[in-house]
């Protein structure tokens, strides 16, 4: 095995466990009862943001949505920052104004996590429409869920990509539910046939297989970089908590089979271990030394977090304006 | 009186309605099963079905747009919109579709459509979900607009909401849906475009609206330990608007604040205070006094957000300073 | 040929004729300074609007656009209310209060043109779930231009109407461009495939035969009252004058071959007059007489609504609130 | 001094600043060949490209967004929306997008856009082209709002706007775009809050904006005929709101006038004089009245659409009574 195939498996590994340790310490704050408001936990999609992250730049750019932590975590983000922000602190990556709803990385690319369902759309394309006017090659990612396929905007904005050509990629998450109810029930037709209707290239993907998901994506960037965008990606996965971390009891929409089913047999980091090991990409040490670094910087990142300040309060109307 | 919550009062109006009139139905995401995330509805799909309680896709223009087609061939839609901060999407089917179809058509087609959202922050849901936007809808002409303050109001209103042959919207309070009032069993409608005087009083009138009344309310309480008699009055519907009740009013105390979650700026503080201003400048002994939220997004950090929005300390604090009515304490 | 075929054919002519000289009348208003601002003439599309709603009852709804003389006339209105209207004055199917946008004939179920693009897209649907709901067998045709195909709201309302299975024909009318853009540059893909992303049957069909359009639409309202609906028509169409009344110098965007070409080969009154002699379904004298007959009451109407006297004021803000 | 009309003066703001910065760039239905329906933009796309002047699909949402998008990375967006009624439909990505971003990023990101757009009625245009719904975005804390009243505002208002790191929403009267006045040949800007007396006067106050300025400047010439002294007053923007200058003409004049063509109900007049009515309280001799355009939908019918808009015998027939003072005739 090349040595920079193994050092990009262990990346993409070690991306996924802190997104997935990212998303047990902040369900753990929701429970200990000292995290302000709701949260969307990103656990079972670690695969989605981690593959597609990885087969991009720090100067591209992704756009994020309400379940935002796992694509800010795989775009760059540092723990102490994102905790921060989650708390409200002053040290969180908008200052605590934006908290885990709005969370943003300018310099990491991600330019936000967004509370209006497919609300993101429109920036992602804009910021692809920026790099083919200013020339530079970046590529956007635009992620959103199989629920945002509700919203008309996205059909506006995938039309002027297309017939634009922009170097935009549109990444949905079909975890199969949109809150409460089915994607079946909020969709008709086909999802990937929602791109191609607008000539979009579409693709499906298993998104529960972190290399399915950056070989495509390695493959489409490459081609938006070429002129040859947009694309839309439909990728197959699951949310393992609730809509939010309050959804708890749950079995009316969706049963404890279904969901042991995706926990059991389709985890992305668990079957993606396997198959480093059997590949001896790396030996299961190795990987268990990686979650026990990465659950002790989360811990410590929640300590940090938790003793730092909150922003002043005269900062409350600061912001409104840019100078 | 038994007392039960604004969320029962909701539900049991829509149901009381869906009962009366097999032409009532609901429309929004996650109504059904799910009785919406804040569980206002819950029970309903059981009693009425899937057929008149209908779950949508993400795709609130859309549905909103459905909602006016419907109202004007027949149904009497009520549209349930999640967060209030969702209502920019639906504005152009609102205001340019079912607020205008009446005037539009000389009076030959009617859309009677509920849409009913909610407004509130420290709720800590940060900029996107904290909104209280009913300044906006209440600008347009050929809406109508409710803003009950508890649970009694909530059922009353809604009932007349959804009885009456025009668009109307309707706001409440999302912090105060677990908040109990006394209820009748008996059926009751409230009237549109008639304020209600919590409290007399004659030294200073406080002109609250929705999540604002308690606030008003405990200024009210906070005032009369220091020997000051506060009224005060919630308009419980913007539009129409119950001028008479709050100039009566304002006539007698001489002096009000106007008390709203709305952004202070070109918000409903505005249009209330200079209604006054206006219709009761003869008698006034100090200037009519505005409290908005904050003209900030509301942010996420919980000590941030608790300023943006008028606390009963803040109220009582400019009451004082009306009441000593010294030119340099107003400005 | 059978009597009640003529019957139906000539109806249909006589319909086609009456858009026709409804619009020069409008046009020679604006050009004579007599008409109240803009408006958008339906010429040339008649087979369109035609075709479809004499597959409907009259208790079946349509909605229209900005451009809907020929819905509200196929529909079953009166020359003399309308033209009324298109002045401002108080025997306007509106009271003058909405004018050639706004027209509305509820008797006759036209719910309303309407002046925002894609914006009766709702509410032609809603009008289809009143009818599932109610249980009435009624249809409604939602008719919107090429352009419209840009309003996201469009993508969401059809993807409830598939949903539910709402009794609603989207009819696309493709007049090649929306204002002074050509369609190509509007919309990527392939129009047709818009509906059926969302799940929805998609038809094109020739919009200046129309008893192609006729033909296609009983088929589809018999199969929407069977509960199959929803369904898409795509029909390509061609409008004589510009955007509006006030386009005269259009040749930037459309060349004069281009429409010299629509009008002398693919007239839908002139092919349909020629294909009805050839098949004896009339005479030249017949539809002489007709096409007097109308341009005799098209006139009168215009004389009448002239001299018909604008609403009292004080009906300015009645109407704001119904009782 | 040459004179160009407002239509001119716009083109030429943003030919200016297309020409200084690469960056700007225009999105928007038919602003490349056709020049916008209203020619405004007539000649760019020659001198600027088809990759800075983009004709866009009829996608308002869609393409408000991408703006946003494109902001946020880098470029200097116009957006063209071609009538102001189309706000309703881009008031999520305008409202909760590009208003809210730089606020809820903490302050790293910006978004420099303009969305120009236009208000006005009397252009027998009907309820859905006629709107002015300047107070909808004005209610909204992160956007800019110019209203210019000339060709001259137009220009300086414009290249202020271009300039501005933030989302600023600037609207032109449709009526006025071929009304000419004198522009200055050399560059100038005109910062945003700061309000223009365009006459001084001592007895009233006349505070206009936008299409009211001229019906303002009539009034005054009337009354001036009747020995009647007004000020005219143009906030330019009215947010932010030159709120000082104002309050001193207001405290000079004791009386004043706000005239605005949005709807009257919670619209910009209700902040204008409630602000005005609180902080000249101490120096009023009459009530602020105001005089917004009337509460329904624009009517298509020119005998009745011209009852909805002030004229300048209303503000003059206002003004007399309000110089009168007498009580009865106030209210
Ligand atoms: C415009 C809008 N409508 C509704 C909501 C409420 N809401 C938040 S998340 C969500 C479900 C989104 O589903 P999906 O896009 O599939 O994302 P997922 O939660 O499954 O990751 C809804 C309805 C919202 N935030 N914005
Ligand atoms: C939402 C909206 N955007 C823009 C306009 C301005 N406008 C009026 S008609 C039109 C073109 C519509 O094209 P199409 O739908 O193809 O209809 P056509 O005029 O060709 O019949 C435009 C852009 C509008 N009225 N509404
Ligand atoms: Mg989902
Ligand atoms: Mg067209």
């Amino acid at each position: 095995m090349a040595s920079n195939q193994r050092e990009q498996w262990l990346r993409m590994y070690e991306q996924m466990v802190k997104i997935r340790q990212f998303e047990f310490q902040a369900n753990q704050l929701y429970l200990d009862a000292k995290m302000p408001g709701l949260t969307h936990m990103y656990s079972g999609q670690e695969a989605v943001a981690v593959g597609i992250c990885d087969a991009l730049e720090k100067t591209d750019s992704i756009t994020s949505t309400h379940r935002g932590h796992g694509h800010c975590v795989a775009k760059g983000a540092e723990f102490k920052a994102m905790f921060c922000e989650l708390l409200g602190k002053a040290e969180g990556y908008c200052r605590g104004k934006g908290g885990s709803m709005h969370i943003a990385d300018q310099d990491n690319g991600n330019l936000g996590a967004n509370a209006i369902v497919g609300g993101s759309a429109g920036i992602a394309t804009g910021a692809a429409l920026t790099a083919k006017i200013l020339g530079t090659d970046s590529v956007t990612v635009c992620f959103f869920g199989d629920g945002a396929m509700g919203q008309g905007l996205l059909y506006e904005v995938m039309n002027m990509a297309a017939l634009w050509h922009l170097p935009v990629i549109y990444a949905c998450e079909n975890n199969h539910y949109g809150e409460y109810t089915k994607t079946e029930e909020m969709a008709a037709g086909e999802l990937k046939a929602r791109g191609e209707a607008f000539g979009i290239e579409a693709f499906e993907v298993d998104g529960q297989n972190v290399l399915a998901v950056n070989n495509l994506t390695q493959t489409l960037v490459e081609r938006s970089r070429k002129g040859e965008g947009p694309f839309l990606m439909v990728l197959d996965t699951y949310r393992y908590h609730g809509h939010h971390v309050g959804d708890i009891n749950r079995t009316y929409y969706r049963s404890k089979e279904e969901e042991a089913h995706w926990r059991d047999e389709r985890d992305p980091i668990d079957n993606f271990e396997a198959h480093m090991i059997a590949k001896k990409g790396a030996t299961k040490k190795e990987l268990k030394e990686i979650r026990a670094r990465v659950e002790q910087e989360a811990k410590a990142a929640v300590e940090y977090a938790l003793q730092a300040d909150y922003p002043p309060l005269d900062e409350v109307d600061s912001h409104v304006f840019a100078a | 009186m038994r007392s039960i919550t604004l969320s029962q009062a909701v539900n049991e109006a829509i149901a009381e309605e869906m009962r009366r009139d097999p032409t009532v139905i609901i429309l929004g995401e996650d109504v059904a099963e799910a009785g919406t995330p804040f569980k206002v509805l819950s029970g309903l799909v059981e009693e009425f079905g899937t057929d008149r309680v209908i779950d949508t896709p993400i795709s609130e223009p859309g549905f909103t747009g459905i909602a006016v087609g419907a109202a004007m061939t027949g149904l009497r839609p009520i549209v349930d919109l999640m967060f209030g901060d969702f209502l920019y999407l639906v504005m152009d089917q609102l205001c340019n579709q079912a607020a205008k179809t009446h005037y539009m058509s000389g009076g030959k087609l009617t859309v009677p459509m509920v849409l009913r959202t909610n407004l509130g922050a420290t709720r800590r849901s940060a900029a996107q979900h904290s909104q209280s936007l009913h300044a906006l809808v209440a600008h347009i002409p050929g809406l109508k607009v409710a803003m009950p303050s508890s649970a009694y109001e909530a059922k009353g209103l809604m009932k007349t909401a959804i009885r009456d042959n025009n668009p109307v919207v309707i706001f409440e309070d999302k912090l105060m849906y677990q908040d109990k009032a006394p209820v009748p069993e008996e059926e009751f409608l409230i009237p549109f475009g008639e304020a209600k005087v919590h409290q007399a009083g004659d030294d200073i009138t406080l002109i609250a609206t929705s999540s604002m009344v308690q606030v008003a309310q405990a200024a009210a309480r906070l005032l009369a330990a220091q020997n000051i008699s506060a009224e005060v009055i919630d308009p419980r519907t913007i539009a129409p608007l119950d001028c008479s009740t709050l100039i009566e009013s304002v006539k007698k105390t001489s002096r009000a604040i106007v008390i709203d979650e709305g952004h202070q700026q070109y918000g409903v503080t505005a249009e209330i205070a200079s209604v006054i201003a206006h219709d009761a400048f003869y008698y006034l002994d100090a200037p009519v006094h505005r409290m908005g939220a904050m003209d900030v997004p509301v942010p996420f950090s919980p000590v941030l957000e608790d300023l943006t929005v008028p606390t009963p300390d803040r109220v009582v604090e400019q009451a004082k300073k009306l009441m000593r009515g010294v030119r340099e304490h107003v400005a």
